[in-house]
């Protein structure tokens, strides 16, 4: 069953333009996806994903299990920044374990689509409100980051870990809340997929004569934008395998074994909440997954002490890449195991 | 007149200008979407998708009195973010 | 019924996309919509909004009323611009006051396009002959407001009003006729509204199969790209906001009001000439809506002394938002009291 | 009925928008299609295209009569070039003449979209195979144009011939296989194309819910954005006229009569093979057309000596035209006239 | 050698290439999409949807002799416009 | 300091590049999407649907004692596939 499963995902077209994305790199071609191409499907897919979820949501409104659903989400998305920072400060600067842990706390929206694309050749259905899970998981590890940061550098200061030889600048005593907070909620890609969700909620419950019209774009393009992304994210997640020699056998080690632990630690929550089979493949995913969009950007400007290189390597070069070719289908083949069909 | 070349990140453009505009700056030019390598390891258009931004060309022609005045005003962005900056001679054409 | 149809606007999806983009700028989000993208939407939207507009008229002919109509706005073109110049001249130099009036006298296409969407929600039935009144209203404000500028400033040239630091040149004495009919006519955006009316125009008469195949890519696709582009015009609408202190009271207050009265002026010619109340709103909104797109281009280059930020502010950042989220239902409320349904 | 194809092609939607373009240059107007939206079209149409190809690979078989026709293809695709090299050498150095027979002996995707199109309107049958054909028959020209080149300069070097300037560097003694095998088969475009043809079938093979998924992106879109890709080659065609001047008589005649007499030999080796009507036509167009994407790439790294404007101006600035505008009726009017319908 | 910079926007751009070339330029190099800040306010690319325009930066490098007819190719386009244009000191490489 | 301006194919890029760190160059900025004109004739962002290419602006900021070895990395390539280089002076700002 989990080969077939495995089998059944690598044959599928948004990971073989994935896999056509990493050979193009790997035999030197010149195939290219020049900017603001990449931007714009990234647009698109948060702008549509946001706009279902809001409509789904507005379906099947609010319940006792929705809201617990998110609650045990944001809970996630605020532990896992803590457990992984202190693992990785035993080998990073404070610097840098705040930012890959950081990426780790948040999610990945195109891993999360790719498991809603699989569930969906599967035909295994899955509830809407999972998105608005996946909106609010976003911010609060980035303010996690930034705070373990902050606490591990305090009375340390001066410490000598400016890293790649910029200046360590500590400016009127402590953390730019303002800065924080803007980056943490109004980064672009987290505005615009809490923005469409809350549209996309509005429209279902007050005109929904325009849902029908908005669907032809949101749902019939799907699936061939995401394999164009997915092809850009071959190539991209292939040329950061290069920096990863420098990122070392720890972080590579931390990039493959952390989705694997989270997932679990997802599958059993998703157990205790009776989450169906289908929810609880995203919920796995969501922990599983790691941010390589807003994250980064966030961290740039909070934490810029920090290596760029190495929290994309690991979060773009080998988490996205492990979960959504092998970590997928081994997460579905937890949850025929462990989550009950009959509850789907 | 002196001619001063900023390459810095994209985001960090806009602070840098305003700084220079309130530091004398007659006026300025940018060109985003650069790409390049430094201190700082490479810098490509690779994450254009996500806000984390390449680098960005600023040129500002002004007088040689005010370079100190935009040294200044330019130093602690660059100083934090990376960037870094050229001056050379120049006229009016 | 009034505030039910404002409420029925403020809730679709376009509308909302557009006050998101508004609150992104507010709020100091970094969500950016990164050029060439909204060029894309724009020639998109020209070309579909031109191809079907062509469609229809092949289906509805050119009788009697289509041709009466198109006259008609045309005419309009030529007068808003004239008396707009005049009230203006009151406190601008004569190239402000030409540029705005311009602006004024033509056409906002994507004003329209709402306007239909807003019809189609409403199951309001529209002809498609009004794409051709769009059309042939974009170029007359063009001329007209060139030349207003040149008749106001002959005589009393070298007048000092070389406006922001840019020196006036008169070039061999008087209107460079063949930049500005270059301007008016052949303007990329006009040039491609009036190309794909033409060719939806062929197609539909000499290969009917052609517009089925058509199809999926100008209709299904539309309302989607409408809210992705009105998404940007929020953006840019809430950053053009600020210049306003400098454009003043006045122009303000011109820019809320001229809409008002170009719309009633609207409502009468609509009623003189028996159009149905779909047609009618297309109307009224051609009169209201100001040009931001085709004008601006075609004044830089023709009446360089005028400011660009003034008649981009104050088409681009009041009247547009205010024709878009206040006036079309305002004016649907007017033709519902005003053009009786069963000549629909 | 030659007269009636010419004007049922000259009516269709892409063909009415590529004379758009040209008119819109020829009347100076601005529009313009900004980069990299030109490439954005072009990526999707290759993808698209493969992956259509590759679905209707999987449901056709590699019989008898697609491995032959493949094979022909090929053989083509050696032959033109080798045949073209020696009659333009009798004007042209041997850069040159190696440039542009490459161009002619490669194909034009967007040619054969067209002709696609045609047939589509026509409602007669083509097979997916054409396309695998097509992918094949861009890379062996290539090779071919670098070796005629590299033979009739070897020995007769620092010949004077440089041309445009550009010194000749004699590098280490011959050709650099690795760089032109690279530039042949792993071009940007070539890869696509062949890879998106790779997994259609992979995925109409293995999972063919994939194939549904994927038809809204890759058919419903198609035609539109052929117009859209069709309204660019416009412009830019009509911009590469001027440069004709330059290529002189010779070219100029090449250009039209070269795609006459392939797709005359084509049309006889479709009859050989027994293809149907619409393959025919295809395998015609595959002989007449010449490249403009992969080749010229290809020929600037390879063959730096040759002029670009020289190969260019040919193959996009008259070839493509001619084909695309007249050239397609008239081999569909031969293949009536050739090929019993019977067969189709 | 001299190296001439000039800002303009990015429509007058061909008429000025053309005026220089005429006037014996030996070439000359173009970015658009520049953004800034001048004497006539901020351009910015968000009106690039229509084609309004925004800056583009043109650099040419060329012998001290041509200076002259170089600036009087270009003078009138700027005076019209807006722009602005810088010289300094070059070699070849 | 000096100040190295390149103008050539954006295809030979990375290879120029390359050869420049190799050749001991600190850092380098890359602006794509010129267009220009030159001894090659007209290069123009329209041919970019293919992967032909328009300019690329490379700029170098390094000591005078480099100049030797940069322009020896770089001057096969202006050779083979055409660009032009220029050098003036600079300082750190
Ligand atoms: N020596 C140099 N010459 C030209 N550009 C440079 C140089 N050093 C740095 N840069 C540019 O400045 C950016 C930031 O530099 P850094 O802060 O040193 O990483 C780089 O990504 C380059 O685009
Ligand atoms: N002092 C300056 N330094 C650099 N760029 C400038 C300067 N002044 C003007 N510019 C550029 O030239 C453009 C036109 O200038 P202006 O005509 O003064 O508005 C501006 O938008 C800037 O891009
Ligand atoms: N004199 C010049 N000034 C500025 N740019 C130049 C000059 N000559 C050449 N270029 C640039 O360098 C490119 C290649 O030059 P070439 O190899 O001479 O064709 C041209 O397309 C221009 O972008
Ligand atoms: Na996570
Ligand atoms: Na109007
Ligand atoms: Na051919």
């Amino acid at each position: 069953m989990q080969s077939s499963l495995v089998l059944q995902n690598l044959l599928s077209a948004p990971i073989l333009f994935f896999f056509l994305g990493v050979l193009a790199v790997i035999l030197d071609s010149d195939l290219e996806i020049p900017s603001p191409l990449p931007k714009l499907f990234s647009l698109y897919l948060l702008l549509a994903i946001g706009f279902r979820g809001g409509v789904e949501l507005a379906h099947s409104g609010l319940g006792r299990l929705v809201l617990l659903t998110i609650g045990a989400a944001i809970l996630m998305s605020l532990l896992i920044p803590i457990t992984s920072f202190f693992l990785l400060r035993t080998r990073l600067d404070p610097y840098n374990a705040a930012a890959v842990a950081a990426s780790y706390g948040s999610i990945s929206a195109v891993t999360f689509i790719t498991a809603q694309s699989f569930l969906n050749v599967l035909k295994i259905p899955f509830d809407g409100f999972m998105v608005a899970a996946l909106a609010l998981m976003e911010s609060p590890a980035i303010v996690i980051g930034v705070v373990m940061a902050r606490l591990a550098t305090t009375g340390s200061s001066r410490s000598g870990a400016a890293s790649e030889g910029r200046l360590e600048v500590e400016e009127s005593g402590g953390l730019r809340w303002g800065e924080l907070l803007r980056e943490a909620f109004l980064n672009g890609s987290i505005f615009l997929l809490i923005g469409s969700l809350i549209i996309g909620y509005a429209v279902a419950t007050f005109s929904p004569a325009g849902v029908e019209k908005m669907e032809p774009f949101t749902e019939k393009l799907f699936y061939g934008v995401l394999c164009f992304f997915l092809l850009d994210m071959g190539l991209i997640a292939a040329q950061r395998l290069q920096d990863l020699r420098k990122a070392g056998a720890f972080l590579i080690g931390f990039a493959v074994l952390a989705p694997l632990v989270h997932a679990l630690v997802g599958l059993g929550i998703s157990r205790l909440l009776g989450l169906n089979q289908g929810d609880s493949l995203l919920f796995m995913v969501l922990c599983a997954s790691a941010s390589y969009i807003a994250v980064p950007a966030a961290m740039r400007m909070t934490v810029p002490q920090a290596n760029p290189s190495l929290y994309i390597s690991t979060s773009l070069g080998v988490t996205f890449p492990f979960n959504v070719v092998v970590g997928i289908p081994i997460y579905m083949a937890l949850v025929q195991r462990c989550i009950p069909a009959s509850l789907g | 007149m002196k001619r001063i070349d900023l390459f810095l990140n994209e985001r960090e453009v806009e602070k840098v200008c305003k700084a220079m505009l309130k530091a004398g700056a007659p006026g300025y030019s940018v060109m985003r979407h650069v790409t390049g390598m430094g201190v700082g390891g490479e810098i490509s258009e690779a994450m254009d998708f996500s806000s984390f931004g390449a680098n960005a060309h600023v040129i500002v022609f002004c007088e040689a009195s005010l370079l100190q005045a935009l040294r200044e005003a330019v130093k602690p962005v660059l100083r934090r973010y990376g960037g870094v900056g050229f001056v050379s001679d120049a006229e009016t054409f």
